[in-house]
Protein backbone atom coordinates (compact mmCIF):
# COMPACT_ATOMS: atom_id res chain seq x y z
CA UNK A 1 0.00 0.00 0.00
CA UNK A 2 1.77 3.38 -0.76
CA UNK A 3 0.84 6.22 1.37
CA UNK A 4 -1.18 8.90 -0.25
CA UNK A 5 -1.92 12.07 1.11
CA UNK A 6 -5.30 12.21 0.50
CA UNK A 7 -7.99 9.39 0.20
CA UNK A 8 -10.52 11.14 -2.32
CA UNK A 9 -8.88 10.67 -5.34
CA UNK A 10 -11.01 12.54 -7.58
CA UNK A 11 -14.83 13.96 -7.32
CA UNK A 12 -17.10 14.86 -10.32
CA UNK A 13 -20.70 16.73 -10.19
CA UNK A 14 -23.59 15.63 -11.07
CA UNK A 15 -27.13 17.12 -11.53
CA UNK A 16 -28.23 16.84 -7.52
CA UNK A 17 -24.70 16.78 -6.04
CA UNK A 18 -21.31 15.54 -6.14
CA UNK A 19 -19.62 12.06 -6.45
CA UNK A 20 -16.73 11.48 -5.08
CA UNK A 21 -14.24 8.53 -5.44
CA UNK A 22 -11.55 7.39 -2.74
CA UNK A 23 -8.92 5.08 -3.16
CA UNK A 24 -6.57 2.64 -1.71
CA UNK A 25 -7.14 0.76 1.57
CA UNK A 26 -9.48 2.81 4.35
CA UNK A 27 -8.03 1.53 7.69
CA UNK A 28 -7.15 3.84 10.93
CA UNK A 29 -4.79 5.38 9.38
CA UNK A 30 -6.42 7.22 6.53
CA UNK A 31 -10.06 7.12 7.99
CA UNK A 32 -9.31 10.44 9.53
CA UNK A 33 -7.99 11.54 6.49
CA UNK A 34 -11.13 10.74 4.74
CA UNK A 35 -13.54 11.96 7.41
CA UNK A 36 -11.76 15.30 6.96
CA UNK A 37 -12.36 15.39 3.64
CA UNK A 38 -15.57 14.59 3.62
CA UNK A 39 -16.27 17.13 6.18
CA UNK A 40 -15.44 19.80 3.90
CA UNK A 41 -16.66 18.82 0.91
CA UNK A 42 -19.74 18.39 2.38
CA UNK A 43 -19.36 22.30 4.12
CA UNK A 44 -18.58 23.59 1.01
CA UNK A 45 -21.14 21.90 -1.60
CA UNK A 46 -24.27 20.93 0.45
CA UNK A 47 -25.12 18.52 -2.11
CA UNK A 48 -28.32 17.49 -2.52
CA UNK A 49 -26.85 13.99 -2.85
CA UNK A 50 -23.59 12.35 -2.34
CA UNK A 51 -22.60 9.68 -4.10
CA UNK A 52 -20.06 7.47 -2.60
CA UNK A 53 -17.30 5.56 -5.20
CA UNK A 54 -15.81 3.03 -3.34
CA UNK A 55 -14.68 0.96 -6.89
CA UNK A 56 -10.81 2.07 -6.13
CA UNK A 57 -11.14 0.63 -2.30
CA UNK A 58 -9.46 -2.42 -2.08
CA UNK A 59 -10.01 -2.55 1.75
CA UNK A 60 -12.22 -0.62 4.50
CA UNK A 61 -11.89 -1.49 9.02
CA UNK A 62 -14.69 -0.18 10.93
CA UNK A 63 -12.98 2.97 11.65
CA UNK A 64 -13.69 4.01 7.62
CA UNK A 65 -17.41 2.16 7.93
CA UNK A 66 -17.72 4.81 10.91
CA UNK A 67 -16.81 8.01 8.98
CA UNK A 68 -19.44 6.97 6.26
CA UNK A 69 -21.76 6.12 8.84
CA UNK A 70 -20.91 9.56 10.31
CA UNK A 71 -21.26 11.48 6.74
CA UNK A 72 -24.80 9.68 6.06
CA UNK A 73 -26.38 10.79 9.47
CA UNK A 74 -24.82 14.47 8.44
CA UNK A 75 -26.93 14.19 4.94
CA UNK A 76 -29.97 12.65 6.55
CA UNK A 77 -30.30 15.47 9.63
CA UNK A 78 -30.49 18.07 6.46
CA UNK A 79 -32.98 15.52 4.80
CA UNK A 80 -30.00 14.61 2.27
CA UNK A 81 -29.30 11.84 0.37
CA UNK A 82 -25.43 9.71 0.90
CA UNK A 83 -25.39 6.91 -1.61
CA UNK A 84 -22.50 4.22 -1.67
CA UNK A 85 -21.69 2.19 -5.01
CA UNK A 86 -19.69 -0.13 -7.02
CA UNK A 87 -18.38 -1.75 -3.80
CA UNK A 88 -15.75 -4.86 -4.14
CA UNK A 89 -17.19 -8.08 -2.41
CA UNK A 90 -14.44 -7.80 0.55
CA UNK A 91 -15.35 -4.49 0.97
CA UNK A 92 -19.45 -5.16 1.04
CA UNK A 93 -18.49 -8.15 3.54
CA UNK A 94 -17.55 -5.88 6.45
CA UNK A 95 -21.23 -3.66 5.88
CA UNK A 96 -22.63 -7.19 6.23
CA UNK A 97 -21.05 -8.06 9.12
CA UNK A 98 -21.59 -4.62 10.96
CA UNK A 99 -25.22 -5.36 9.74
CA UNK A 100 -24.85 -2.34 8.23
CA UNK A 101 -25.84 -3.69 4.73
CA UNK A 102 -29.06 -2.43 4.99
CA UNK A 103 -28.89 0.59 6.51
CA UNK A 104 -27.10 2.20 3.65
CA UNK A 105 -28.46 2.52 -0.57
CA UNK A 106 -25.89 0.93 -1.66
CA UNK A 107 -25.78 0.42 -5.45
CA UNK A 108 -23.92 -1.73 -7.89
CA UNK A 109 -22.91 1.00 -10.35
CA UNK A 110 -22.31 4.73 -10.56
CA UNK A 111 -24.89 5.06 -13.03
CA UNK A 112 -27.26 3.44 -10.49
CA UNK A 113 -26.34 5.35 -7.69
CA UNK A 114 -27.18 8.93 -9.35
CA UNK A 115 -30.49 8.11 -9.98
CA UNK A 116 -31.53 6.28 -6.22
CA UNK B 1 -9.31 -21.37 28.41
CA UNK B 2 -7.45 -21.72 25.24
CA UNK B 3 -3.94 -23.75 25.39
CA UNK B 4 -0.59 -22.18 23.96
CA UNK B 5 0.71 -24.25 21.56
CA UNK B 6 4.64 -24.24 21.03
CA UNK B 7 7.16 -21.70 19.35
CA UNK B 8 4.45 -19.04 16.79
CA UNK B 9 5.19 -20.54 13.09
CA UNK B 10 4.80 -16.81 12.10
CA UNK B 11 5.04 -13.72 13.95
CA UNK B 12 5.03 -9.92 12.92
CA UNK B 13 5.15 -7.33 15.58
CA UNK B 14 5.00 -3.09 15.57
CA UNK B 15 5.03 -0.45 17.08
CA UNK B 16 2.00 1.41 17.84
CA UNK B 17 1.41 3.15 14.93
CA UNK B 18 -1.22 3.56 12.47
CA UNK B 19 0.69 3.85 9.60
CA UNK B 20 2.13 0.03 10.18
CA UNK B 21 -1.06 -1.85 10.44
CA UNK B 22 -0.69 -2.48 6.50
CA UNK B 23 2.49 -4.55 7.85
CA UNK B 24 0.45 -6.58 9.82
CA UNK B 25 -2.62 -6.87 7.10
CA UNK B 26 0.16 -8.21 4.44
CA UNK B 27 1.89 -10.95 6.50
CA UNK B 28 -1.26 -11.85 8.04
CA UNK B 29 -2.50 -12.48 4.17
CA UNK B 30 0.65 -14.85 3.38
CA UNK B 31 0.62 -16.53 6.73
CA UNK B 32 -3.58 -17.06 7.04
CA UNK B 33 -2.79 -18.42 3.48
CA UNK B 34 0.15 -21.02 4.07
CA UNK B 35 -0.94 -21.72 6.97
CA UNK B 36 -4.15 -23.51 5.20
CA UNK B 37 -7.09 -21.23 5.94
CA UNK B 38 -10.08 -21.12 3.47
CA UNK B 39 -9.54 -18.57 0.83
CA UNK B 40 -13.47 -17.37 2.01
CA UNK B 41 -12.45 -16.63 5.80
CA UNK B 42 -8.98 -14.83 5.13
CA UNK B 43 -9.77 -11.46 4.35
CA UNK B 44 -12.57 -11.77 7.27
CA UNK B 45 -9.57 -12.76 9.70
CA UNK B 46 -7.62 -9.95 8.58
CA UNK B 47 -10.36 -7.76 9.06
CA UNK B 48 -10.44 -8.84 13.00
CA UNK B 49 -6.92 -9.24 13.52
CA UNK B 50 -7.12 -5.19 12.06
CA UNK B 51 -9.48 -4.28 14.57
CA UNK B 52 -7.94 -5.71 17.50
CA UNK B 53 -4.39 -4.37 16.37
CA UNK B 54 -6.44 -1.37 15.73
CA UNK B 55 -7.86 -1.13 19.58
CA UNK B 56 -4.69 -1.65 20.87
CA UNK B 57 -3.04 1.57 19.40
CA UNK B 58 -6.27 3.50 20.01
CA UNK B 59 -7.77 2.78 23.68
CA UNK B 60 -4.48 0.84 24.55
CA UNK B 61 -1.21 3.29 23.84
CA UNK B 62 -3.33 6.38 23.31
CA UNK B 63 -0.81 8.45 22.00
CA UNK B 64 2.22 6.46 22.37
CA UNK B 65 3.90 6.07 19.10
CA UNK B 66 6.28 3.43 20.87
CA UNK B 67 4.13 1.36 22.02
CA UNK B 68 5.28 -2.76 21.14
CA UNK B 69 2.30 -4.92 19.11
CA UNK B 70 3.10 -9.09 18.84
CA UNK B 71 0.65 -10.61 16.35
CA UNK B 72 1.59 -14.57 16.51
CA UNK B 73 0.01 -17.37 14.36
CA UNK B 74 -0.36 -20.95 14.81
CA UNK B 75 -1.84 -23.57 12.68
CA UNK B 76 -4.12 -25.67 14.73
CA UNK B 77 -6.42 -28.62 14.29
CA UNK B 78 -9.34 -29.38 16.85
CA UNK B 79 -12.01 -32.54 16.00
CA UNK B 80 -10.64 -33.06 12.90
CA UNK B 81 -10.97 -29.59 11.83
CA UNK B 82 -8.26 -27.43 10.51
CA UNK B 83 -7.75 -23.86 11.52
CA UNK B 84 -5.45 -20.84 13.15
CA UNK B 85 -4.71 -19.79 16.63
CA UNK B 86 -3.50 -16.04 16.83
CA UNK B 87 -2.43 -14.27 19.37
CA UNK B 88 -2.08 -10.68 20.25
CA UNK B 89 -0.58 -9.33 22.73
CA UNK B 90 0.80 -5.33 23.92
CA UNK B 91 2.48 -3.88 26.74
CA UNK B 92 0.14 -1.93 28.14
CA UNK B 93 -0.44 -2.15 31.77
CA UNK B 94 -3.69 -4.41 31.24
CA UNK B 95 -7.19 -3.14 31.43
CA UNK B 96 -10.57 -3.29 32.68
CA UNK B 97 -11.60 -6.68 30.99
CA UNK B 98 -15.85 -5.42 31.34
CA UNK B 99 -15.36 -2.75 28.30
CA UNK B 100 -13.88 -5.02 26.07
CA UNK B 101 -17.46 -5.37 24.63
CA UNK B 102 -19.06 -4.73 21.36
CA UNK B 103 -22.17 -2.56 21.59
CA UNK B 104 -25.60 -3.49 20.11
CA UNK B 105 -25.69 -3.12 16.27
CA UNK B 106 -29.39 -2.14 16.58
CA UNK B 107 -28.02 1.53 17.31
CA UNK B 108 -26.65 3.37 13.66
CA UNK B 109 -23.79 4.95 14.66
CA UNK B 110 -20.41 5.84 14.21
CA UNK B 111 -17.47 3.60 16.06
CA UNK B 112 -17.97 0.49 18.55
CA UNK B 113 -17.85 -1.94 15.45
CA UNK B 114 -14.75 -3.23 16.17
CA UNK B 115 -15.07 -5.99 19.26
CA UNK B 116 -18.01 -7.17 17.49
CA UNK B 117 -17.01 -7.92 14.22
CA UNK B 118 -13.89 -9.97 16.43
CA UNK B 119 -16.38 -11.82 17.86
CA UNK B 120 -18.80 -12.02 14.93
CA UNK B 121 -15.33 -13.37 12.50
CA UNK B 122 -13.49 -15.93 14.94
CA UNK B 123 -14.93 -19.06 16.51
CA UNK B 124 -13.29 -18.33 20.03
CA UNK B 125 -12.13 -14.97 21.28
CA UNK B 126 -10.68 -14.58 25.15
CA UNK B 127 -9.09 -11.59 26.10
CA UNK B 128 -6.93 -11.73 29.25
CA UNK B 129 -4.35 -9.12 31.67
CA UNK B 130 -1.21 -10.49 31.47
CA UNK B 131 0.15 -11.01 34.54
CA UNK B 132 2.13 -8.47 36.84
CA UNK B 133 0.50 -5.87 34.36
CA UNK B 134 1.94 -6.53 31.26
CA UNK B 135 -0.75 -6.06 29.02
CA UNK B 136 -3.28 -7.62 27.27
CA UNK B 137 -3.53 -10.76 25.74
CA UNK B 138 -5.83 -11.57 22.88
CA UNK B 139 -6.31 -15.39 22.12
CA UNK B 140 -8.42 -16.19 18.99
CA UNK B 141 -9.26 -18.82 17.06
CA UNK B 142 -10.79 -19.41 13.17
CA UNK B 143 -11.37 -23.50 12.17
CA UNK B 144 -11.94 -24.23 8.50
CA UNK B 145 -15.72 -25.24 7.70
CA UNK B 146 -15.82 -28.25 6.33
CA UNK B 147 -16.82 -28.46 2.61
CA UNK B 148 -19.56 -30.64 3.31
CA UNK B 149 -22.66 -29.01 4.46
CA UNK B 150 -22.96 -30.13 8.25
CA UNK B 151 -24.49 -28.95 10.95
CA UNK B 152 -21.95 -27.45 13.64
CA UNK B 153 -22.33 -28.22 17.28
CA UNK C 1 30.27 -1.84 12.95
CA UNK C 2 26.60 -0.96 12.89
CA UNK C 3 25.41 0.41 15.88
CA UNK C 4 21.58 -0.75 16.88
CA UNK C 5 19.39 1.17 17.28
CA UNK C 6 16.36 0.75 20.26
CA UNK C 7 13.32 -1.21 19.84
CA UNK C 8 12.70 -2.47 16.42
CA UNK C 9 9.48 -0.54 14.49
CA UNK C 10 8.89 -3.90 12.89
CA UNK C 11 9.40 -7.90 13.05
CA UNK C 12 8.37 -10.79 11.42
CA UNK C 13 9.74 -14.21 12.73
CA UNK C 14 9.45 -17.46 10.80
CA UNK C 15 10.01 -21.11 11.04
CA UNK C 16 12.71 -21.96 8.71
CA UNK C 17 10.23 -23.38 6.05
CA UNK C 18 10.46 -22.43 2.13
CA UNK C 19 6.76 -21.79 2.01
CA UNK C 20 7.17 -18.67 4.55
CA UNK C 21 9.29 -16.70 2.29
CA UNK C 22 6.16 -15.23 0.97
CA UNK C 23 5.00 -13.71 4.37
CA UNK C 24 8.23 -12.38 5.13
CA UNK C 25 8.43 -10.31 1.39
CA UNK C 26 5.10 -9.28 1.38
CA UNK C 27 5.82 -8.24 5.11
CA UNK C 28 8.86 -5.94 4.17
CA UNK C 29 7.35 -4.41 1.35
CA UNK C 30 4.64 -2.72 3.20
CA UNK C 31 7.37 -1.82 6.07
CA UNK C 32 9.79 -0.71 3.55
CA UNK C 33 7.39 1.70 2.00
CA UNK C 34 5.76 2.90 5.50
CA UNK C 35 9.83 3.55 6.75
CA UNK C 36 10.31 5.48 3.60
CA UNK C 37 12.61 3.84 1.36
CA UNK C 38 12.03 4.89 -2.11
CA UNK C 39 10.39 2.63 -4.79
CA UNK C 40 13.13 1.52 -6.48
CA UNK C 41 14.95 0.30 -3.94
CA UNK C 42 12.31 -1.71 -2.47
CA UNK C 43 12.19 -4.53 -4.81
CA UNK C 44 16.24 -5.23 -4.18
CA UNK C 45 16.07 -5.01 -0.73
CA UNK C 46 13.12 -7.28 -0.48
CA UNK C 47 15.30 -9.55 -2.77
CA UNK C 48 18.58 -8.93 -0.12
CA UNK C 49 15.99 -10.43 2.66
CA UNK C 50 15.12 -13.19 0.68
CA UNK C 51 17.90 -14.39 0.27
CA UNK C 52 19.53 -13.86 3.32
CA UNK C 53 16.43 -15.77 4.73
CA UNK C 54 17.08 -18.37 2.17
CA UNK C 55 20.41 -19.10 2.98
CA UNK C 56 19.51 -19.41 7.07
CA UNK C 57 16.75 -21.96 5.68
CA UNK C 58 18.97 -24.11 3.29
CA UNK C 59 22.93 -23.40 5.03
CA UNK C 60 21.97 -22.67 8.74
CA UNK C 61 19.27 -24.52 9.42
CA UNK C 62 19.33 -27.45 7.06
CA UNK C 63 16.65 -30.09 7.78
CA UNK C 64 15.52 -28.05 10.67
CA UNK C 65 11.77 -27.00 10.30
CA UNK C 66 11.49 -25.69 13.47
CA UNK C 67 14.26 -22.99 13.48
CA UNK C 68 13.51 -19.35 14.46
CA UNK C 69 14.40 -16.90 12.15
CA UNK C 70 13.65 -13.29 12.66
CA UNK C 71 13.90 -10.42 10.69
CA UNK C 72 13.75 -6.79 11.99
CA UNK C 73 13.72 -3.24 10.83
CA UNK C 74 14.42 0.18 11.81
CA UNK C 75 14.34 3.47 9.99
CA UNK C 76 17.78 5.18 10.39
CA UNK C 77 19.42 7.71 9.00
CA UNK C 78 23.38 9.01 8.46
CA UNK C 79 24.76 11.99 6.74
CA UNK C 80 21.70 13.07 5.68
CA UNK C 81 20.64 9.88 3.85
CA UNK C 82 17.34 8.60 5.18
CA UNK C 83 17.35 4.68 5.07
CA UNK C 84 16.75 0.87 6.70
CA UNK C 85 18.50 -1.07 9.19
CA UNK C 86 17.63 -4.35 8.87
CA UNK C 87 19.06 -7.25 11.04
CA UNK C 88 18.50 -11.15 10.35
CA UNK C 89 18.91 -13.84 13.31
CA UNK C 90 19.03 -16.88 13.60
CA UNK C 91 19.45 -19.93 16.57
CA UNK C 92 21.55 -21.84 14.82
CA UNK C 93 25.25 -22.51 16.17
CA UNK C 94 26.94 -20.27 14.35
CA UNK C 95 28.92 -20.94 11.34
CA UNK C 96 32.58 -20.05 9.84
CA UNK C 97 31.85 -16.53 8.65
CA UNK C 98 34.75 -17.13 5.93
CA UNK C 99 32.61 -19.57 4.53
CA UNK C 100 29.88 -16.88 3.85
CA UNK C 101 31.35 -15.47 0.85
CA UNK C 102 29.96 -14.63 -3.00
CA UNK C 103 31.45 -16.42 -5.80
CA UNK C 104 33.03 -14.57 -8.88
CA UNK C 105 30.25 -14.19 -11.28
CA UNK C 106 32.68 -14.89 -14.09
CA UNK C 107 32.05 -18.32 -13.89
CA UNK C 108 28.69 -19.05 -14.95
CA UNK C 109 27.19 -21.74 -12.99
CA UNK C 110 23.97 -22.18 -10.94
CA UNK C 111 23.82 -21.22 -7.00
CA UNK C 112 26.26 -19.49 -5.48
CA UNK C 113 24.40 -15.69 -6.15
CA UNK C 114 22.87 -15.18 -2.91
CA UNK C 115 25.45 -13.54 -1.32
CA UNK C 116 26.97 -12.03 -4.05
CA UNK C 117 23.40 -10.12 -4.44
CA UNK C 118 23.01 -9.15 -0.67
CA UNK C 119 25.94 -7.54 -1.10
CA UNK C 120 25.57 -6.01 -3.99
CA UNK C 121 22.01 -4.36 -2.90
CA UNK C 122 22.92 -3.20 0.54
CA UNK C 123 25.31 -0.19 1.46
CA UNK C 124 26.49 -2.01 4.84
CA UNK C 125 26.62 -5.30 5.37
CA UNK C 126 28.38 -7.09 8.66
CA UNK C 127 27.82 -11.02 9.35
CA UNK C 128 29.02 -12.03 13.00
CA UNK C 129 28.03 -15.09 15.48
CA UNK C 130 26.54 -14.12 18.13
CA UNK C 131 27.94 -14.42 21.86
CA UNK C 132 27.67 -17.99 23.30
CA UNK C 133 26.94 -20.37 19.71
CA UNK C 134 23.42 -18.44 19.68
CA UNK C 135 23.32 -17.98 15.95
CA UNK C 136 24.31 -15.98 12.89
CA UNK C 137 23.24 -12.22 13.11
CA UNK C 138 23.38 -10.29 9.89
CA UNK C 139 22.92 -6.30 10.31
CA UNK C 140 22.33 -4.85 7.07
CA UNK C 141 21.67 -1.26 5.76
CA UNK C 142 20.34 0.62 2.83
CA UNK C 143 20.24 4.47 2.22
CA UNK C 144 17.77 6.28 -0.31
CA UNK C 145 20.21 8.13 -2.87
CA UNK C 146 19.56 11.89 -2.71
CA UNK C 147 17.41 12.88 -6.17
CA UNK C 148 19.98 15.22 -6.83
CA UNK C 149 23.10 13.85 -9.38
CA UNK C 150 25.63 13.22 -6.81
CA UNK C 151 29.06 11.73 -5.95
CA UNK C 152 29.10 9.52 -3.52
CA UNK C 153 31.58 9.80 -0.87
CA UNK D 1 0.67 -15.73 -2.49
CA UNK D 2 -1.35 -18.61 -3.30
CA UNK D 3 0.52 -22.03 -3.84
CA UNK D 4 -0.39 -23.90 -6.88
CA UNK D 5 1.02 -27.73 -6.99
CA UNK D 6 2.80 -27.05 -10.17
CA UNK D 7 5.35 -23.82 -11.17
CA UNK D 8 4.79 -24.01 -15.19
CA UNK D 9 1.17 -22.81 -15.86
CA UNK D 10 1.05 -24.35 -19.47
CA UNK D 11 3.15 -25.19 -22.45
CA UNK D 12 3.02 -24.54 -26.28
CA UNK D 13 4.20 -26.78 -29.04
CA UNK D 14 6.12 -24.07 -31.87
CA UNK D 15 7.76 -25.77 -34.95
CA UNK D 16 11.50 -26.62 -33.48
CA UNK D 17 10.57 -26.65 -29.74
CA UNK D 18 8.45 -26.40 -26.60
CA UNK D 19 7.09 -22.96 -25.24
CA UNK D 20 6.16 -23.18 -21.37
CA UNK D 21 5.12 -19.90 -18.87
CA UNK D 22 5.49 -20.82 -15.47
CA UNK D 23 3.52 -18.62 -13.34
CA UNK D 24 3.34 -17.31 -9.56
CA UNK D 25 6.52 -15.93 -7.45
CA UNK D 26 9.53 -18.20 -8.19
CA UNK D 27 11.20 -19.01 -4.99
CA UNK D 28 12.78 -21.29 -3.04
CA UNK D 29 9.90 -22.63 -1.51
CA UNK D 30 9.10 -23.45 -5.97
CA UNK D 31 12.30 -23.60 -7.73
CA UNK D 32 12.84 -27.16 -6.82
CA UNK D 33 9.56 -27.90 -8.03
CA UNK D 34 10.15 -26.28 -11.35
CA UNK D 35 13.65 -27.98 -11.73
CA UNK D 36 12.22 -31.08 -12.21
CA UNK D 37 8.93 -29.99 -14.29
CA UNK D 38 11.89 -28.61 -16.87
CA UNK D 39 13.96 -31.67 -16.55
CA UNK D 40 11.22 -33.92 -17.40
CA UNK D 41 9.73 -31.95 -20.37
CA UNK D 42 13.33 -31.63 -21.70
CA UNK D 43 13.78 -35.27 -21.21
CA UNK D 44 10.38 -36.12 -22.55
CA UNK D 45 10.37 -33.65 -25.56
CA UNK D 46 14.22 -33.20 -26.03
CA UNK D 47 13.01 -29.53 -27.79
CA UNK D 48 15.64 -27.97 -30.01
CA UNK D 49 14.43 -24.54 -28.83
CA UNK D 50 12.84 -24.32 -25.23
CA UNK D 51 11.44 -20.98 -24.71
CA UNK D 52 10.61 -19.69 -21.20
CA UNK D 53 7.87 -17.26 -21.01
CA UNK D 54 8.38 -15.00 -17.89
CA UNK D 55 5.65 -12.83 -17.95
CA UNK D 56 3.07 -14.42 -15.48
CA UNK D 57 6.19 -14.78 -12.95
CA UNK D 58 6.06 -11.56 -10.20
CA UNK D 59 9.03 -12.40 -8.48
CA UNK D 60 12.01 -14.43 -8.91
CA UNK D 61 14.72 -15.60 -6.66
CA UNK D 62 18.37 -16.85 -7.00
CA UNK D 63 17.49 -20.09 -6.52
CA UNK D 64 15.29 -19.48 -9.52
CA UNK D 65 17.58 -17.96 -11.91
CA UNK D 66 19.83 -20.96 -10.81
CA UNK D 67 17.36 -23.31 -12.07
CA UNK D 68 17.44 -21.57 -15.21
CA UNK D 69 21.16 -21.22 -15.50
CA UNK D 70 21.35 -25.22 -14.99
CA UNK D 71 18.05 -25.49 -17.87
CA UNK D 72 20.49 -23.18 -20.67
CA UNK D 73 23.24 -25.61 -20.03
CA UNK D 74 21.38 -28.59 -20.36
CA UNK D 75 20.22 -27.43 -23.95
CA UNK D 76 23.78 -25.47 -24.53
CA UNK D 77 25.41 -29.25 -23.94
CA UNK D 78 23.24 -30.97 -26.42
CA UNK D 79 23.95 -28.08 -29.18
CA UNK D 80 20.44 -26.94 -28.10
CA UNK D 81 18.93 -23.50 -27.65
CA UNK D 82 16.99 -21.95 -24.66
CA UNK D 83 15.51 -18.36 -25.12
CA UNK D 84 14.17 -16.30 -22.21
CA UNK D 85 11.03 -13.68 -22.45
CA UNK D 86 8.38 -11.21 -21.68
CA UNK D 87 10.61 -10.54 -18.20
CA UNK D 88 8.72 -7.83 -16.07
CA UNK D 89 11.33 -5.40 -15.03
CA UNK D 90 11.54 -6.34 -11.17
CA UNK D 91 12.65 -9.62 -12.38
CA UNK D 92 14.86 -8.78 -15.01
CA UNK D 93 16.37 -6.73 -12.21
CA UNK D 94 17.87 -9.84 -10.87
CA UNK D 95 19.04 -11.17 -13.73
CA UNK D 96 21.39 -8.12 -13.88
CA UNK D 97 22.62 -7.89 -10.53
CA UNK D 98 23.71 -11.88 -10.84
CA UNK D 99 25.23 -10.41 -14.41
CA UNK D 100 23.34 -12.78 -16.26
CA UNK D 101 21.29 -10.39 -18.50
CA UNK D 102 24.31 -11.12 -20.96
CA UNK D 103 24.51 -14.53 -20.73
CA UNK D 104 20.91 -15.90 -21.50
CA UNK D 105 19.10 -14.83 -24.40
CA UNK D 106 16.70 -12.50 -23.61
CA UNK D 107 13.38 -11.41 -25.70
CA UNK D 108 10.87 -8.53 -25.25
CA UNK D 109 8.07 -10.98 -25.98
CA UNK D 110 7.41 -14.94 -27.05
CA UNK D 111 6.84 -13.64 -30.85
CA UNK D 112 10.26 -12.51 -30.54
CA UNK D 113 11.65 -15.89 -29.11
CA UNK D 114 10.64 -18.27 -30.92
CA UNK D 115 12.86 -16.92 -33.95
CA UNK D 116 15.90 -15.46 -31.82
N1 LIG E 1 -6.98 -3.50 23.19
C1 LIG E 1 -7.80 -2.75 23.97
N2 LIG E 1 -7.32 -2.12 25.04
C2 LIG E 1 -8.13 -1.37 25.80
N3 LIG E 1 -9.46 -1.22 25.58
C3 LIG E 1 -10.00 -1.82 24.53
C4 LIG E 1 -9.21 -2.62 23.66
N4 LIG E 1 -10.03 -3.11 22.69
C5 LIG E 1 -11.25 -2.63 22.94
N5 LIG E 1 -11.27 -1.84 24.05
C6 LIG E 1 -12.47 -1.19 24.64
O1 LIG E 1 -13.62 -1.75 24.02
C7 LIG E 1 -14.44 -0.69 23.45
C8 LIG E 1 -15.11 -1.18 22.17
O2 LIG E 1 -14.16 -1.30 21.11
P1 LIG E 1 -14.66 -1.33 19.60
O3 LIG E 1 -15.82 -2.26 19.49
O4 LIG E 1 -13.49 -1.64 18.75
O5 LIG E 1 -15.22 0.13 19.27
P2 LIG E 1 -14.45 1.53 19.29
O6 LIG E 1 -13.00 1.25 19.16
O7 LIG E 1 -15.02 2.26 18.12
O8 LIG E 1 -14.82 2.16 20.61
C9 LIG E 1 -13.49 0.46 23.24
O9 LIG E 1 -14.14 1.70 23.25
C10 LIG E 1 -12.51 0.30 24.41
O10 LIG E 1 -13.02 0.89 25.57
N1 LIG F 1 22.96 -17.94 6.94
C1 LIG F 1 23.96 -18.75 6.59
N2 LIG F 1 24.36 -19.73 7.42
C2 LIG F 1 25.38 -20.55 7.08
N3 LIG F 1 26.07 -20.48 5.94
C3 LIG F 1 25.73 -19.53 5.05
C4 LIG F 1 24.66 -18.63 5.33
N4 LIG F 1 24.56 -17.79 4.27
C5 LIG F 1 25.48 -18.16 3.38
N5 LIG F 1 26.20 -19.20 3.83
C6 LIG F 1 27.36 -19.85 3.14
O1 LIG F 1 27.73 -19.01 2.04
C7 LIG F 1 27.71 -19.74 0.80
C8 LIG F 1 27.27 -18.84 -0.36
O2 LIG F 1 25.89 -18.56 -0.26
P1 LIG F 1 25.10 -18.05 -1.54
O3 LIG F 1 25.90 -16.96 -2.20
O4 LIG F 1 23.74 -17.65 -1.12
O5 LIG F 1 25.04 -19.27 -2.56
P2 LIG F 1 24.38 -20.71 -2.37
O6 LIG F 1 23.36 -20.57 -1.30
O7 LIG F 1 23.79 -21.01 -3.72
O8 LIG F 1 25.52 -21.61 -2.01
C9 LIG F 1 26.78 -20.91 1.05
O9 LIG F 1 27.07 -22.00 0.22
C10 LIG F 1 27.02 -21.20 2.54
O10 LIG F 1 28.14 -22.01 2.71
Amino acid sequence: MEQSDGVIASTKPIDDGLVVVPDGEIDFSRSPVLRTELLILLENHNPQRLVIDLSQVQYMDSSGVATLVEAMQFQLKKGKKLVLCSMQPKVLSIFQIARLDMVFTICDDAEAAVKA
Amino acid sequence: MISMPTDPHIEVSILSRPQYLCVVRAAAREALTQLGLYDAEIIKVITAVDEAVTNVIRHGYGDREDGPIRVRLWPVEQAGRTGVQIVIEDETHGVDLSKIEGRPLDEIRPGGLGVHIIRQVMDEVEYTNRPDHKGVCLKMRKYNQPAAPAQTG
